[in-house]
């Protein structure tokens, strides 16, 4: 006797299924890769030819050392070393073209936090802390890329280990969020 | 089937003196396969009408819950009246009507089956059923009232990435712990009495229900031993999920009474929650069963008017019980004295909302003591409908005096305020009954609202005896 | 901006984009990352992620308090009080803090502009500031006498730019004209000043040691001369004396939050001031041995008491009080000043005080360092008049809107239609500006240079000074810059100036040697600290003592008020903290409660509540109030401080342009103010009665307070 | 660098100087990002003021008088928000003993303001837009709320840390008076004293031990850390 197969049973359905799991699982998927490959910047910055050069984080990001945000160096900062050091490469062009503009070069920074978290580099630089301990190693990169699984835990457990004894305070709520 | 005879106790119901005792289910069986034929007919018999409702409510369902609910949830929650200081409002007044009304199916299977009151057989599943969809249109309501609900995973413990925990001091864990815990508890102990009619039901039917209910009954044959098993089972259940009801209100009620909120603030309102679910609860399965009986074929058989009576006495306890606890928290709140409390029941009994205070009353008190300890009434299914109605309305008058009416009249009267429901609420809270009934409307043809085996026990063993000229009815308790 | 200015480069930035860009929770990569614009060249004194503050002065009101603006990334972020300066030390009311919602006003006049305003048909259309400057210059060969300036009284040094222009052309002064003035009555108290001690200058009163103290309409905690300084002062004469805690008396037909916070309101009969203090005076007199003065002989003190309907035995207590007391001190202002008494009441008033002898004293009455100039109404009416008779070609309008502040009966607006042309340097779109021909959009205020130098709460000579905090958001002009572009256009050499930083140099260079607490060796330094230290003021309080050769042997002519006609009430109106009505385009100077009814985001009509049961009126119903000149409607307040022949309606709603969140809210009670003014030639308003007619519709007040937690009713 | 004492945060409000002018609702909501929500909401009690100055009036006519008294959250010690959140969105902060209002971990369940006796929290009902270009003035040093979020004063929590933080650059401790909450730096009665209570020599600590001295709902058992000063006499309470 030939046992007659459920509706849920038919090849039809498992396949429309398949698919669906497809779609939705290749969506995640994708969505988390999406979220993870650097954005383009205007130029290519070569953050390791500047290092290998011998160029301090903090020449360029000199609020570091006083302030919240390290900042972003300004196209006269740039523009200061690079119309002496005139080596001609189509990146070189473009940031010659903003400044011939005098205009703004719109960064599109990756090593950002989302609005409620208020890092502030000061007391961290201060502490000692390498820039590459977070940035990753930058002296490696073209463009800065972004540094995955910067959570709170992350910033926990550095909290914890570095400072077990001042724990409570840096992991006050207020430390980071108001 | 191990059979004691055993002398009629006074606990059973005990047929009127004047009427004959074949009106009652348990003295006027029917053949076995005649009764499962007559719960497959109701559960397969579906009318225009049925489906008309079904695809009516399904577009309440999907226009007035989940169309408001996403608008709000796109918008803010400012569609709905709260404000400060009434931040609670129809949403949580509703979720503990929800969670009052799912005590029914508790109450009625396991206490009673415990306490074995017979005339609970034809209709614990229905009230199983009724606690579990208003367990499910309930727990909606934490939900649709948080302000950013995307984020509601947050309430759940979990080790995550953050580093954080929820407060478990904070009587939302325990709510939602309890309420989780009540609903899983609740759908097992739904599923197993069901199992047996689940197999009948698989022997009897051809194609998808055939597939589902095959599915369903986890190859139930019905042994001796599976029998054992399930009683068992059963049995342990029933007295588990006891305390599990009782915690999920009190838990309810927790969360107004840790509260420093004058009004709330009162370690009476426990048990003063609890009789007031169980009231609502079994007053919904009044209701309900009128429903059930005059709809569906052949349940006139399995409803009758001696299980209206009964539920009905036990109304009138509780509702009795509910006075008592309500005179308690009264009395206790304002013979405090503290200034904010008893401005508040003043304010419940001549504000300008004390319409919803006198209507708790009236539904609550007044209309069941006038009404329940008349038999005849109490044996008429419409008037226990009307009135069973009635209780619930008072039921929801309550919360809603308890929750909007308290909040809006606290310790600043400079930041007073008065809480006015918004369509977009109202919206939703008639979206939720429309799921209930939706739900029990498909449930009603998807599973045997009779537990078919449970009636035929029962049958079993009550039995008219013979004792000279006079036919005596007998019960044999079953092991 | 001067040219001085953008060669120096100044400020120039590009905000780096919004900081505040919600970067949400675990969401896609679209909204992961932000494009941030780091300036072209970073300014020396930035510091990325730091603030950048600057000192500057406050426009809202004419009483120029110093500020501290806060500054991220080229963007104005909160207005903080200047903790030196010597008007408000470092502390500022609701009008100052909201002045970055006038600066990112998105309803702004964006760019020089002219409107076809004779033919609606004509469609307007956008200018150069060339252009503008054309047309300026055009109008200015006007025939002098045929040009008139119109100003606010902010800023100081526009006036006195316009008054060099004014005077090189040859043609009348700039007239200077602001509600907030008028309705406190301040060229009658400055022209009591000039009758007594013989300069026309603002009194200061010293209420921070004063030990009692009798206010006669004088809401100096809310809109009075200088709100913040006086509010100080009200603080440390309560709680910063220690020998005895201050005691504050007021004298007001409508209780205002001065009122409220006194140790006793005398709500007496409106314009029955000068009758109170005249009977006050002689009382004093007597109790303090002294001969009862002439002037104060004018009336009895049973008159008085009939008249203001304040008992005799309590106007003996407050005789006593006040003679009694270590150092009494008497204001005077608002509802005292503008009524046809007004005049007699300020000086009666000024007079008791010298009475007491507390002239130049701790707690006593000193003179303004500088010269204030606000014109009285009845200039404004001869010009509405010379308007009207087509004697004026045209009007330059700056930094006040007539056709708001000014009351309707004075029919400026009609006159308005008969100049031929209308220039108007405002920077919102209020009623005014679009009735003019052209709009030349002035800087902002926190986008301009400038001075403030009357003003009447420091308690030492000082200048205030502007600075830009921003790089001006839109293609707008400084007025002082387009007046001097354009005088120099006209091809006279009309004024020595090259710019507006030129002329501000050249008027505060004579600072440089005036005792200064800084002083520099040339203007460039000078300058330099006079922006940093936000103006410029003496190391060491002390203002002029007045001085009072003799008492004239009677203060004016006295008209008792007459009661109103059955049915009718005394009206009122008077400046909460919407001030003139210019701040009602800040959302959050709407938003704010009014302290003493809680009322938000609309106008309302004060009614006793008493009054309100007789008329049968509830909270909420909507009522309209008549007066010979016009009517408005409004809803009703049952306000349980009011006189109860009374009915008062706040200043400052009721516009029908000046951008989305003030238009079509509320009413103007210059609608229905009259048109009259007192001895001084101040508007006189007390004393006018309205009628009231219920509408029977009713439009709910959006109140803080919960009526049935504050007043028990549901 | 000094060991860092934690700090007790405290507010003295003298009733006495007190004139209810209003100047600090708008200090502390341009500096906290607080959004204004119209005429509509507000009538409805939807604004979402941090600090709000409660009129009440004694007396009849003629001797009426008005009582101001402002208040904001009073920072409890005992909080009774802190309990009830089920996500620690309301939470104590150890360090600068204040109660913390966590807006990024906040769910909305509201229970927090239902709680608080002194209905010192107000909800995010909606998201407030500014309207191009007023998003310029927003305070980068706060997080703009969005819809579903509880908030409520902080006392400026964000100027305390970076007070603090300034001081601990300059190896330091931080002074007394040297931060201010926007409310306080804006009194212009200077009704409003704030500092660090557990310094005895500090002006906010000398202040709260005036014989004047009050707290809000006392019998609760909140333990606030805002202290009222009684008006003078019968008047300007």
């Amino acid at each position: 006797m030939r046992v007659k197969k459920s509706w849920w049973q038919s090849g039809g359905i498992r396949i429309a299924a398949a698919f669906v799991f497809l779609i939705l699982f290749g969506g995640a998927a994708s969505g988390i890769y999406l979220s993870q490959i650097p954005p383009e910047q205007p130029i290519a910055f070569p953050h390791k030819t500047h290092v290998a050069l011998g160029a301090q984080c903090a020449y360029c990001h000199p609020a570091a050392d006083w302030g919240p945000n390290a900042g972003l160096p300004s196209l006269s900062k740039c523009w200061g070393c690079h119309q002496q050091v005139q080596k001609k490469s189509p990146e070189l062009e473009k940031l010659a073209g903003y400044v011939q503009r005098n205009e703004p070069i719109p960064w599109v920074p990756v090593a950002i936090q989302p609005d409620f978290v208020k890092f502030n580099h000061q007391p961290h630089v201060r502490a000692g802390i390498a820039c590459e301990t977070c940035h990753g190693p930058v002296s490696q990169m073209t463009v800065a890329l972004p540094q995955p699984r910067q959570n709170m835990g992350w910033c926990l457990d550095c909290h914890q280990r570095m400072r077990p004894n001042d724990f409570v305070r840096l992991s006050d709520c207020a430390t980071c969020h108001y | 089937m191990a059979v004691e005879a055993k002398p009629l106790e006074t606990a059973v119901p005990l047929p009127h003196a004047e009427e004959d005792p074949r009106e009652h289910l348990m003295f006027d069986p029917r053949p076995r396969e005649v009764m499962n034929r007559m719960v497959m007919e109701a559960m397969t018999t579906t009318s225009r009408r049925y489906w008309a409702w079904v695809i009516g409510l399904a577009l309440v369902v999907l226009v007035c819950l989940l169309g408001a609910w996403g608008n709000m949830i796109l918008t803010g929650m400012g569609l709905a009246g709260i404000r400060r200081p009434v931040f609670w409002g129809l949403f949580i007044v509703t979720f503990v009507f929800w969670i009052g009304i799912s005590h029914a199916g508790t109450f009625v299977s396991a206490i009673l089956r415990v306490f074995k009151a017979e005339f609970r057989r034809p209709f614990t599943r229905a009230a199983e059923l009724m606690t579990t969809f208003a367990l499910a249109a309930g727990a909606l309501y934490p939900l649709i009232h948080l302000g950013r609900v995307w984020v509601f995973y947050w309430l759940i413990p979990y080790p995550n990435a953050r580093w954080l925990w929820p407060n478990f001091r904070s009587p939302l864990v325990w709510d939602f712990l309890a309420i989780t815990t009540y609903l899983l508890s609740s759908t097992i102990y739904l599923y197993l009495p069901l199992v047996p009619d689940l197999a009948m039901a698989r022997d009897r039917t051809t194609g998808w229900r055939h597939a589902l209910y095959r599915l369903l009954a986890l190859g139930w044959r019905g042994t001796e031993a599976e029998w054992h098993r399930l009683r068992r089972a059963i049995t342990i259940f029933a007295f588990a999920i006891i305390p599990v009801m009782f915690s999920v209100h009190t838990i309810v009620s927790w969360d107004f009474a840790v509260g420093v909120v004058a009004g709330w603030h009162s370690t009476i309102f426990g048990p003063y929650f609890i009789i007031g679910a169980i009231l609502s609860g079994v007053a919904a399965v009044v209701s309900i069963l009128f429903v059930l009986r005059s709809t569906m074929l052949h349940m006139d058989y399995f409803i009758r008017k001696e299980h209206f009576d009964a539920l009905g006495k036990l109304l009138l306890v509780f509702s009795m019980a509910w006075a008592y606890f309500f005179f308690n928290d009264y009395l206790l709140t304002w013979y405090g004295g503290e200034e904010a409390a008893r401005r508040i029941l003043t304010l419940h009994a001549t504000g300008p909302a004390a319409w919803v205070w006198y209507l708790m009353l009236i539904c609550n008190v007044v209309i069941p003591w006038l009404t329940l300890w008349n038999r005849t009434i109490r044996r008429t299914p419409w008037a226990m409908f009307i009135i069973t109605l009635l209780i619930n309305v008072g039921m929801y008058a309550e919360r809603y005096t308890i929750i909007p009416l308290t909040l809006g009249h606290q310790r600043m009267p400079f930041d007073w305020g008065v809480y006015t429901p918004r369509p977009t609420e109202i919206s939703i809270v008639i979206g939720t009954f429309a799921l209930f009934l939706l739900l029990y409307l498909l449930a009603s043809r998807l599973i045997p609202l009779v537990p078919v085996w449970e009636v035929q026990e029962g049958q079993m063993a009550h039995t008219l005896r013979k004792v000279g000229k006079a036919e005596v009815p007998s019960v044999t308790e079953l092991e | 901006m001067s040219e001085k200015i953008s060669r120096r480069d100044f400020l120039k930035l590009t905000a780096m984009g919004a900081a505040t860009t919600a970067v949400m929770t675990g969401c896609g990569p679209m909204s992961r990352y932000v494009v941030r614009r780091p300036y072209t060249q970073m300014p020396e004194y930035n510091q990325t992620g730091e603030s950048t503050y600057y000192a500057s002065t406050c426009r809202e009101c004419p009483a120029g308090c110093g500020i501290i603006v806060r500054t991220r990334e080229g963007r104005a972020l909160t207005i903080e009080g200047n903790p030196n300066h010597p008007v408000n030390r470092g502390r500022l009311c609701a009008r100052g803090l909201t002045a970055q919602q006038g600066l990112y006003n998105p309803d702004r006049i964006r760019a020089p502009r002219f409107q076809g305003r004779s033919n609606p048909a004509t469609p307007g259309r956008d200018l150069t500031w060339d252009e503008a400057v054309q047309v300026v210059a055009t109008a200015l060969q006007k025939p002098p006498q045929r040009i008139a300036f119109l100003l606010g009284l902010a800023p100081d040094h526009l006036y006195d730019l316009v008054s060099e222009l004014t005077q090189a052309l040859g043609a009348p002064p700039p007239l200077r004209y602001n509600a907030l003035a008028a309705l406190e009555g301040r060229t009658t108290l400055i022209e009591a000043v000039r009758r007594l001690f013989g300069s026309p200058a603002l009194p200061y009163f010293d209420l921070a040691q004063a030990e009692v103290t009798l206010a006669f309409g004088a809401d100096f905690l809310q809109s009075w001369l200088s709100p913040v300084t006086y509010t100080r002062a009200y603080g440390a004469m309560r709680q910063g004396n220690p020998r005895r805690r201050g005691e504050l008396i007021v004298f007001e037909p409508r209780q205002s939050l001065t009122a409220g916070n006194a140790d006793r309101w005398v709500p007496i009969v409106p314009g029955s001031e000068a009758h109170v203090v005249l009977a006050l005076g002689q009382r004093v007199a007597e109790l303090r041995g002294l001969p009862v003065p002439e002037a104060f002989r004018a009336v009895r003190p049973e008159e008085a008491a009939q008249v203001s309907g304040l008992p005799l035995e309590q106007l003996e207590t407050l005789a006593q009080t006040f003679a009694t007391a270590t150092r009494p001190l008497a204001l005077v202002g608002g509802s005292a000043l503008t009524q046809p008494n007004g005049l007699v009441t300020a000086q009666a008033v000024l007079a008791l005080n010298a009475l007491v002898g507390n002239l130049g004293q701790p707690g006593g009455v000193f003179l303004s360092a500088a010269a204030a100039t606000p014109t009285p109404l009845a200039e404004v009416k001869a010009l509405v008049e010379r308007m009207q008779a087509g004697e004026v070609d045209v009007l330059f309008i700056h930094g006040v809107n007539p056709l708001f502040e000014v009351p309707a009966a004075l029919g400026f607006e009609a006159a308005l239609a008969r100049v031929p042309l209308v220039i108007n340097f405002a920077a919102f779109p209020d009623e005014t500006a679009l009735k003019s021909d052209y709009l030349f959009p002035d800087h902002s205020p926190l986008e301009s240079f400038g001075y403030q130098r009357s003003l009447a709460g420091s308690d030492r000579p000082a200048w205030s000074a502007l600075q830009p905090v921003v790089v001006p958001l839109y293609d707008t002009r400084a007025t002082v810059d387009v007046l001097l572009a354009a005088a120099q256009a006209s091809g006279q050499a009309l004024l020595p100036y090259r710019d507006e930083v030129d002329f501000i140099q050249q008027k505060i260079l004579p600072l440089i040697n005036a005792g200064g607490f800084y002083t520099a060796p040339e203007i460039l330094t000078f300058w330099s600290r006079w922006l940093q230290h936000g103006g410029w003021w003496t190391p060491a309080a002390g203002l002029p003592t007045p001085t009072l050769e003799r008492l004239p042997a009677s203060f004016g002519t006295l008209t008792p008020p007459t009661p109103p006609a059955e049915g009718a009430f005394y009206l009122l109106t008077y400046a909460n903290h919407l001030g003139d009505g210019s701040g009602a385009n800040r959302p959050w100077l709407q938003e704010l409660p009014d302290a003493m009814t809680t009322v938000t985001w609309n106008s309302w009509v004060e009614i006793h509540p008493r009054t309100a049961e007789e008329l049968g009126l509830k909270d909420d119903d909507v009522v309209r109030i008549t007066t010979p000149y016009g009517s408005v409607e409004a809803s009703v307040y049952r306000y349980p401080a009011i006189r109860p022949d009374t009915l008062a309606i706040p200043f400052g709603q009721g516009h029908t342009a000046l951008g989305r969140w003030a238009e079509g809210r509320g009413c103007n009670p210059a609608q229905v103010l009259p048109a009259g003014h007192n001895a001084a030639g101040d508007l006189a308003f007390i004393g006018t009665t309205a009628t009231l007619t219920p509408t029977g519709r009713r439009r709910p007040l959006a109140r803080v307070e919960s009526k049935e937690g504050v007043y028990g009713e549901h | 660098m000094a060991e860092e004492r934690p700090a007790k945060w405290g507010l003295v409000v003298d009733l006495d100087r007190c004139t209810g002018c209003n100047a600090c609702i708008v200090a502390c909501a341009l500096e906290n990002n607080v959004p204004f929500v119209g005429e509509d909401e507000v009538a409805y009690g939807r604004a979402l003021y941090w600090i709000r100055t409660q009129r009440y009036w004694e007396g009849e006519y003629p001797e009426v008088t008005p009582t101001f008294q402002p208040v904001m959250c009073q920072q409890c010690g005992n909080a009774p928000c802190e309990p009830v959140c089920p996500v620690y969105a309301s939470v104590h902060s150890e360090e600068e003993q204040i109660n913390l209002a966590v807006y990024n971990r906040c769910v909305g369940t509201r229970y927090c303001a239902n709680n608080c006796p002194y209905f010192a929290r107000v909800f995010n009902w909606f998201d407030y837009e500014l309207p191009e270009p007023m998003r310029s003035y927003l305070n980068p040093d706060v997080t703009v709320r969005r819809r579903g979020v509880m908030e409520k004063c902080t006392f400026c929590v964000q100027r305390i840390v970076r007070g603090r933080q300034k001081a601990r650059a300059e190896g330091r401790e931080l002074r007394d008076g040297e931060v201010q909450p926007a409310c306080v730096q804006a009194c212009p009665a200077e009704a409003l004293v704030f500092g660090d209570l557990s310094d005895p020599e500090s002006r906010v600590s000398q202040l709260a031990r005036s014989q004047r001295r009050y707290h809000l709902l006392e019998a609760l058992g909140t333990l606030p850390r805002v202290t009222y000063l009684k008006g003078v006499g019968n008047h300007g309470g």
